[in-house]
């Protein structure tokens, strides 16, 4: 069963790191860190259930994670609307204002 | 199940800093509002500084108390919540120099931060109270969880700071980079813990030392896995070569006193969590075998970047043109210097990677607190952040051109300054421990970066100014940088008093090593 | 009188204290400025002559060591020696502050002396920021004694290093064109062989430092650059056993810091082929800081090379004794070669100080008393020589504008006196006798021809391009017919006149009657002799 | 007898020294009381040395040695010491006499230039260092005054600074010399090595070679030998070293006389003299200095005769006749070799006087356009005739007695450098002849007006010319092939009487023969000029161009240091500073592929860390794997 679950959690990593660094619209690069964030959730619950030494501290650091990437969101799409209302754009490969 | 013990009362007093903290930027806040719009808003930020003091005399007060535990023989540890918060000596000094260091950033930053720089000037101050919380919550924490979350809440208001500047596209940009490095690896850090946890069944730090000895021999696979993945989190948190990438455009795109935080306590908030985590290994791994290698290339990894850190911060900074981001490049390579100590076997002769790693953050915290301020008084007469604001200051401000010389000085190690010094324990620290290549590479460079600062120099001296005007300094900026000059001197003639305090009080033993 | 005074803590700091005061002083009268850099550059150099008047050569150095612990740094023994079996009650990193003279070192201080207040006159042709330079200079000033007078490694490489901040400035300030350029070069290439010699001094420190005092409750180890210390734990049998074997030095590490050290006073001599920077330094700097440069700076390499390679290292310098001689014949003749085919008479002097550094490695390469002692007196002499010819070249770019060989010519003409002391420093230079040039020269030859006679007669080749190239140069601006530009210059001005003479005397006396300095240095290399005879094994 | 002024030898270079110092000091200022002060020194002096000699011809005078201890360094213990012996005595004589008569010659030769006073200032540290190098007890010391005296040569060469010529002769002169001298510097330093006790004092070295007693291997004492004879070779401008001395006549003419024929060039026979024991050690060594003085007389001489600046064939005489001191001391006769440079030092420097007279009162050096010159200079011609007739080896002259003495020591050695020694004289003769009709007989050439104002010159330049006729008069009989007083007194040996009918009558006969030959063509005209140059104008040509050894040197030497210093230099440049640079700039791409990853996408930050990731990953896992 474990396996399963890490697996996917793995496979969800994955998917959020990919659209971290390839998706161009901003909101959806903030939602794949969600959804790395998701992958360690499914990762702390599966062992908190199946683990070498199931105990209940993985599904309250889960109930941590989860609040903290609710904040985080949070204050990732305040800043982005801030840019936005500059730059008049979402499109990550346009933010390439501060470079060399 | 003792994690799930309760926060009793008499806790609290042992979270005086973090609640005095806490309390300050809930009143300034509420100050803030009360306050007339157009009412200087310096006044919150003199609050702030008066909370940053009476957080910093509670933790005087912790030192003493544990000081005195001692004395009488008895633990010198106080864990709180079952041993998820656990006030020590480590978390006690790391503590001040926290606090020490915002609190030069607020001085500095009063009176230089201009109103078009900084709009809402009072959430400026009011934010980095609890990002310092976070920090100290991080250096105090034996847990994963509780790391976990002083770390975001050091990064959530961090994000904020960074984007402060809600008007400007520059600062937008740095802070959407920041937030999605940020995310990145905290993401990447997490899911190392995930595996940790899974592998050992614990979060507590502790319980996970001990249980990592065996997981290893069913687990290898998910140990390193674990580690690695923290690793790179860490790397990207701290700005390690090759993971720095976003670091000199966040910096660059920050207001300066907010760059100076994420430089100075960010930085060293995340070094205190990597302890935390890696000085277990010496317990959890024994020191032959299977073992044994797994430490190694768990530490070598880490040299390996501290290495790398140095080269690139180093090489990057070389031609750069852009104060900040120069600055910003010099934290990439100072970051790889903190980082060596830690690196660095523990062997029958070496033990004092704290007291090293300690030292030269202090000289660091000194060094790059007084390089921002003169920074912010420069570009705030000439109006950018380029190394040319520089030119002829040697006419402009001879004064602040000779302390930022010392500043100079101290960052590139050159004697008698605590930079020097706090380079000179590490490297005397890796040549005990036969870590000669690192040595070496320190050494090397350490000269290529005085080419680096040395450019201000040449600016400051042996170029002409764009205009002869002298360069206003507002006085609190003046005094932070006279006395961030003084004491990187200082540091560097009289390193003892702290050293003997350091190693007075902090105990690798005890405060690490033990339960 | 002085017998209780701290003497050579007083010659290093005086020199700081005139920094200070210097700051202190109104910045637009570069006269009064240059009197107090003068008073504070004289007072050390008297200190300096009545230590030469009342140094006795004895064996076992003198009698004027100072020292007291400086810094006493706590090393943390928590998961450490704990283990090992013994009971540390006390686990330190010791910062001494030391200071000592012998004969090796004395010629050295009194030559700083010397120079650094010359140089000190010949700074009339600077022309800007008196007070800054001044200060910067006294600092300068005090890293040189410094150098010269440390006895513990830390401090010696503080003292070392603090020679190269305000020579970065006085470069880079004060200099021609390329002055930036050259600054740079100086810094970085200095930097790195400094950071080169922090890595062997540190190995030393970590493995040959350590004092162990047995106490009732323990021991109490602790870790310093106590150069006796060092000399001590190399020389004692049992210092291995001593100290759990753990700390000492493997014959590889001595390997290591050996060749590392060699490397590090290798750039500052300079050996090629890491002689690079400074020509730069000799072409762009301004005369009278190139006074100190080649005068003192350089020296600084070869002190260094004897205090701690050749000393500490014996029997490392015995078995690479040819191949240092290998590198000294090289830097001769490299060096001379190039000399000869410069159009630019700062540089012709630059390749001749890497030719006459070449003698010094010939002199160390030696092994023997002699060899040693004529590599001191090489170094004596030559910094007295270069000094003076640099002080020559300040007041003829003055007058003339131009080093370029090509440009000049026939100078004897309308400075007759200035052109007779080039000419008497360049025959100096090409080793005359009777001129301190030569004592060193033959010397280091003499001591050499010993154990490697081909190579030996090699080097001394050198001796036959020295001519050449000196008087190439010299009589190319001297003599032949004088540009029309020329004609109406004027002769050396007193204060020009001054250094000249004085510097021209010293080189004559020492050329005149050599054992003023060579009896000074009378064991002074006793240590080191007894080495190589008991390790090496004669 | 007891040695009282010996003792108090010091003070023979000490005069000329403190006038040094006194001119040195007081600089131009002094002008022509400078002069005076030197010449009155150089009259101490010689006085002294007068007086040291006197002291000395009392049979079995004991040789005085003092001093004081110099370097000490190591194993070195040197002291500047002198020895007093009765060569010394006699070199002392020869060196202050003609420093007298040159310095009151200079008096009148030099009044109008304006730097007289440091003229006399260098001619008088040349002067005590001449007598240091002639006193000094060790080989050290000498090598010291050795150096000094060829410096004073330099500065005395190049005293007419402006003139490119006179720069470039000075630099040859101390550059040739100093090839010569590091030989002699490497002899000291394999003497000092092979030594017992490091000894380089001539008493030891007496001891140690002259017993033979084998403590120093043959090969090694040839190879010191060689090399002190190198330095020999060097100063006294022997073949393949000799090229610097004709181009030093650039200096003034008294110089020339002083420096360039009686004291500084002789100063490589004495040496080798002086370091006899040695080469009787080591007969190849001594067999190499016999052929190349032989060789340098005859070739010098040959040069000499296609010349035609007065002074020049007087320097490449000089040549030819050093050639044949060294022929003398190769063949083993120092007594002679020290006889042919006592008698030499006398008509050679007459001759050089003469010829400054001459000079003086035409201003040319070129003897085509002299001519006729006999009448209007009569002390001249007179003085000069004699000095030719001196050098030609004309009895009773004394060079007919010191020449003779070589050519026996040399029959006595080898037949074939016995001819040699002839065919030189009678080059010898022959030259002398031409120049001498050349400039005093016959009419006058070149620009008549000069020759018109041609006038004796004042006595002051004349009394020396006389003093020094006399003395080539007279000088030869010390030595007779029928009393050797010289020699006894000299060697310490009974008196030998060392006739040679055939030597004599040969070298007379040469002589004659030569100068015959040179009347016929030079004064009556028998000969035409151009006889030989039309039929062999090759030869000729190679003659009057010194055999092309300048410019084979230029090419050898000069060409390739330059070419090799060119070449050095681009090393230095490309290679050894391009490493520099190379470094740097690595350093610097490495930055710059820093900034091009900085490309402001924060998408590329991460992938660029994502596969930094990766390869630490595999790197430090995999290392295990490996």
């Amino acid at each position: 069963m474990l396996g399963s679950y890490l697996t996917l959690a793995a496979v969800l990593f994955c998917i959020g790191l990919y659209g971290v660094l390839v998706k161009r619209n901003a909101i959806i690069v903030l939602l794949s860190i969600e959804l790395m964030l998701n992958a360690v959730n499914l990762n702390l619950i599966a062992f908190s259930k199946y683990g070498v030494v199931p105990s209940l501290t993985g599904q309250v650091f889960s109930l941590f994670t989860m609040t903290v990437a609710a904040a985080e969101a949070a204050v990732g799409i305040a800043v982005l609307i801030a840019l936005y209302r500059n730059r008049a754009t979402v499109n990550v490969d346009e933010y390439d204002e501060l470079r060399r | 199940m003792e994690a799930l013990q309760t926060l009793t009362w008499s806790d609290t007093r042992y979270l005086a800093p973090e609640l005095a903290l806490a309390v300050a930027a809930v009143l300034l806040a509420l100050l803030d509002l009360i306050l007339p719009r157009r009412a200087s808003r310096d006044l919150i930020g003199w609050g702030a500084l008066v909370g940053l003091l009476a957080a910093g005399v509670f933790v005087g007060w912790h030192i003493y108390d544990l000081q005195s535990a001692v004395d009488a023989g008895k633990e010198p540890i106080r864990n709180l919540l079952g041993g998820s918060y656990r006030v020590d000596d480590f978390g006690n000094l790391l503590k001040l120099v926290f606090l020490g260091a915002t609190a030069l950033i607020v001085l500095a930053s009063l009176g230089t931060v201009k109103k078009a720089e900084v709009p809402i000037k009072g959430e400026f101050y009011y934010l980095l109270l609890p990002a310092v919380i976070g920090a100290m919550v991080m250096a105090s924490s034996g847990d994963l969880i509780t790391l976990f979350v002083g770390m975001e809440l050091l990064s959530i208001t961090s994000y904020v700071l960074v984007g402060v500047r809600k008007r400007s596209g520059a600062s937008g940009e740095a802070a959407f980079k920041y937030v999605v490095t940020g995310g990145t690896a905290s993401a990447f850090i997490l899911y190392g813990m995930s595996f940790l946890y899974g592998v050992t069944g614990s979060t507590r730090l502790s319980d996970i030392s001990g249980a990592l000895g065996d997981a290893l021999a069913d687990y290898r696979a998910l140990v390193y896995v674990a580690f690695f993945f923290m690793i790179v989190g860490f790397a990207l948190k701290l700005a390690l070569a090759p993971f720095h990438a976003w670091a000199p455009d966040v910096y660059q795109g920050a207001p300066t006193p907010a760059t100076s935080f994420l430089a100075i306590v960010a930085k060293g908030a995340a070094f205190a969590m990597l302890y935390r985590i890696f000085i277990f290994l010496y317990r959890a791994f024994g020191s032959e075998g299977d073992q044994a290698a797994v430490r190694e290339d768990l530490f070598l990894a880490l040299a390996v970047l501290a290495a790398a850190a140095m080269i690139v911060g180093v090489a990057g900074a070389l031609k750069q043109q852009n104060a900040k981001r120069l600055l910003a490049l010099s934290g990439v390579a100072n970051a790889g210097i903190l980082l060596v100590p830690l690196t660095l076997e523990v062997n029958s002769l070496h033990s004092s990677m704290f007291s090293e790693f300690v030292y030269y953050l202090i000289a660091y915290v000194f060094m790059n607190a007084g390089a921002f301020a003169v920074l912010t008084a420069v570009s705030r007469s000439s109006g950018h952040e380029e190394l040319s604001a520089f030119a002829g200051m040697y006419h402009r401000a001879p004064w602040t051109a000779a302390a930022m010389t010392a500043l100079l000085c101290s960052l590139a190690g050159l004697p008698v300054t605590g930079g020097f010094f706090g380079k000179l324990f590490i490297l005397f620290g890796a040549v005990q421990t036969k870590a000669y290549w690192l040595a070496a590479i320190l050494l090397a460079t350490t000269v290529a970066s005085y080419y680096v600062y040395f450019s201000f120099i040449r600016q400051m001296y042996m170029r002409s100014g764009e205009s002869d005007q002298a360069v206003a300094v507002p006085v609190p900026t003046g005094i932070v940088i006279w006395l961030c000059a003084a004491a990187s001197v200082a540091l560097g003639i009289l390193p003892k008093p702290i050293l003997d305090w350091i190693d007075g009080i902090f105990s690798l033993g005890a405060d690490f090593l033990a339960r | 009188m002085l017998e209780n005074v701290p003497v050579l803590s007083l010659i290093v700091w005086i020199p700081l204290l005139g920094a200070l005061v210097t700051l202190l002083l109104p910045k637009h009268h570069s006269r009064l400025l240059r009197g107090f850099a003068l008073l504070f550059t004289v007072i050390p150099l008297l200190l300096a002559v009545w230590l030469y008047a009342s140094y006795e050569p004895v064996a076992g150095g003198g009698a004027f060591a100072e020292h007291g612990t400086w810094l006493s740094v706590p090393l943390n023994t928590e998961a450490g020696l704990q283990g090992t079996g013994v009971n540390v009650t006390s686990y330190r990193l010791v910062f001494d502050y030391r200071l000592g003279v012998d004969g090796l070192s004395l010629p050295l201080v009194l030559l700083t002396g010397v120079v650094a207040a010359m140089s000190v006159l010949a700074s009339v042709h600077i022309r800007k920021r008196w007070k800054t330079y001044f200060s910067l200079f006294l600092l300068l000033e005090t890293g040189m004694y410094g150098v010269f007078l440390a006895r513990d490694l830390t401090l010696f490489f503080i003292f070392f290093e603090l020679t190269l901040i305000p020579m970065f400035f006085l470069i880079g300030i004060w200099g021609y064109f390329g002055r930036e350029k050259a600054a740079n070069r100086f810094l970085l290439y200095n930097g790195l062989g400094s950071a080169i010699m922090l890595l062997a001094f540190l190995i030393l420190i970590a493995t040959l430092g350590f004092t162990v005092t047995e106490t009732a409750g323990g021991a109490a180890i602790s870790f310093g650059g106590d150069y006796e210390t060092l000399l001590a734990n190399l020389a004692d049998p049992n210092a291995a056993a001593h100290a759990s074997g753990a700390m000492f030095l493997s014959e590889n590490l001595k390997w290591a810091a050996f060749v590392l050290l060699l490397i590090a006073f290798g750039i500052k001599l300079p050996i090629f082929p890491l002689h690079t920077w400074m020509l730069k330094v000799h072409a762009e700097a301004p005369p009278s800081v190139v006074m100190i440069h080649s005068g003192i700076l350089l020296k600084m390499g070869v002190y260094g090379l004897v205090r701690f390679a050749a000393f500490l290292f014996p029997a490392q310098l015995a078995s690479w004794a040819t191949v240092i001689a290998i590198l000294g014949v090289v830097n001769i003749l490299y060096g001379a070669v190039l000399a000869c085919v410069q159009k630019e008479f700062k540089l012709v002097l630059a390749y001749s100080s890497v030719s006459h550094m070449g003698i010094v490695l010939l002199g160390i390469a030696s092994l023997n008393e002699t060899g040693f002692e004529g590599a001191i007196y090489q170094a004596v002499s030559h910094g007295l020589i270069s000094a003076l010819m640099f002080l020559i070249v300040g007041s003829l770019y003055e007058r003339t504008g131009t080093t370029k060989i090509d440009e000049l010519g026939g100078l004897a003409k309308v400075v007759p006196f200035t052109a007779g002391i080039l000419l008497t420093a360049g025959l100096a230079s090409l080793g005359l006798p009777g001129l301190s040039g030569f004592v060193g020269e033959f010397l280091s030859l003499l001591g050499l021809f010993g154990s490697l006679k081909w190579l030996t007669a090699i080097g001394a080749l050198g001796v036959l391009l020295a001519a050449v190239y000196v008087l190439r140069s010299v009589l190319a601006i001297t003599y032949g017919p004088l540009p029309e530009r020329f004609a109406g210059m004027k002769d050396a001005r007193f204060v020009e006149a001054l250094p000249m003479v004085v510097l021209t005397a010293l080189i004559v006396l020492l050329g005149i009657y050599p054992s003023l300095l060579t009896d000074l240095m009378q064991h002074g290399f006793d240590g080191l002799l007894k080495e190589l005879q008991t390790r090496v094994g004669g | 007898m007891a040695t009282v002024f010996s003792q108090y030898a010091w003070l023979v270079p000490a005069f000329p020294l403190a006038a040094f110092a006194i001119l040195t000091a007081l600089g131009r200022s002094l002008s022509r009381t400078g002069a005076w002060i030197a010449t009155v020194a150089s009259l101490a002096s010689f006085v002294y040395s007068v007086m040291i000699a006197a002291e000395r011809l009392a049979k079995n005078a004991e040789d005085y040695i003092g001093g004081f201890a110099w370097l000490r360094a190591g194993s070195v213990n040197l002291t500047a010491g002198y020895e007093v012996t009765n060569l010394t005595a006699l070199m002392l004589v020869v060196v202050t006499l003609v420093a007298l008569l040159v310095n009151l010659y200079s008096l009148g030769y030099m009044k109008d230039d304006e730097r007289i006073s440091t003229f006399f200032s260098y001619v008088a540290l040349f002067t005590a260092s001449m007598l240091g190098l002639v006193l000094a007890d060790n080989l050290m010391i000498l090598y010291v005054c050795w150096e000094l005296v060829g410096v004073c040569s330099f500065l005395l060469i190049g005293f007419w600074y402006r003139k490119p010529e006179a720069r470039a002769a000075a630099k040859k002169a101390f550059i040739v010399t100093r090839i010569g001298d590091l030989g002699l510097l490497i002899a000291i330093l394999l003497l000092f090595w092979y030594m017992p006790g490091h000894a380089l004092d001539f008493a030891s070295l007496h001891n140690v070679f002259y017993a033979q007693s084998g403590i120093i291997s043959t090969s090694i004492t040839t190879l010191i030998a060689l090399l002190i004879f190198l330095g020999a070779v060097g100063k006294s401008g022997q073949f393949p070293l000799h090229v610097w001395l004709p181009d030093a006549m650039e200096g003034p003419t008294p110089i020339s006389a002083l420096i360039h024929a009686a004291t500084m060039v002789a100063a490589g026979v004495f040496l080798v003299v002086r370091t006899f024991d040695i080469f009787a050690a080591a007969p190849a060594a001594l067999d190499t200095v016999a052929v190349v003085g032989a060789f340098t007389a005859i070739f010098a001489a040959t040069i000499g005769l296609a010349q035609n600046d007065i002074k020049r064939i007087l320097a490449y005489s000089t040549v030819s006749q050093l050639g044949y001191m060294m022929l003398a001391v190769g063949a083993g006769s120092t007594t002679s070799a020290m006889f042919h440079l006592f008698t030499h030092a006398f008509f050679k420097a007459l001759l050089f006087l003469g010829a400054g007279s001459v000079i003086h009162a035409v201003h040319t050096q070129d003897i085509r356009e002299m001519g006729g010159l006999g009448s209007r200079m009569k002390i001249t011609a007179w003085t000069f005739g004699i000095g030719a007739l001196a050098l030609s080896g004309i009895p009773p002259f004394s060079g007919f007695w010191s020449k003779d003495a070589v050519l026996t020591a040399a029959l006595d050695d080898n037949p074939w450098l016995f001819a040699v020694g002839v065919v030189a004289a009678f080059l010898t003769a022959l030259y002398m002849a031409r120049l001498f009709f050349l400039v005093f007989a016959g009419k006058p050439r070149g620009d008549a007006g000069a020759h018109a104002r041609a006038k004796e010159s004042p006595a002051v330049m004349t009394a020396p010319l006389i003093v020094l006729a006399a003395l080539a008069v007279v000088a030869g009989f010390v030595q007779t092939p029928f009393s050797g007083w010289l020699g006894s007194w000299l060697t310490g040996g009974a008196e030998e009487e060392h006739a040679s009918g055939l030597a004599i009558v040969a070298s007379v006969a040469a002589s004659l023969l030569g100068l015959y030959l040179g009347w016929l063509i030079y004064s009556k005209g028998a000969v035409r000029r151009d006889a030989v140059s039309s039929r062999f104008p090759r030869l000729v040509r190679l003659a009057e161009r010194k055999y092309y050894i300048d410019e084979l040197y230029d090419a050898l030497f000069v060409k390739s240091l330059r070419g090799l210093g060119k070449a050095l230099s681009a090393f230095d440049d490309v290679v050894v500073d391009g490493a520099v640079r190379l470094a740097g700039r690595s350093a610097l791409a490495l930055g710059r592929l820093n900034t091009r990853l900085q490309n402001g996408q924060i998408q590329t930050y991460g992938l660029a860390a994502l596969v930094a990731a990766v390869v630490l990953v595999l790197a430090i896992a995999g290392r295990r794997f490996w």
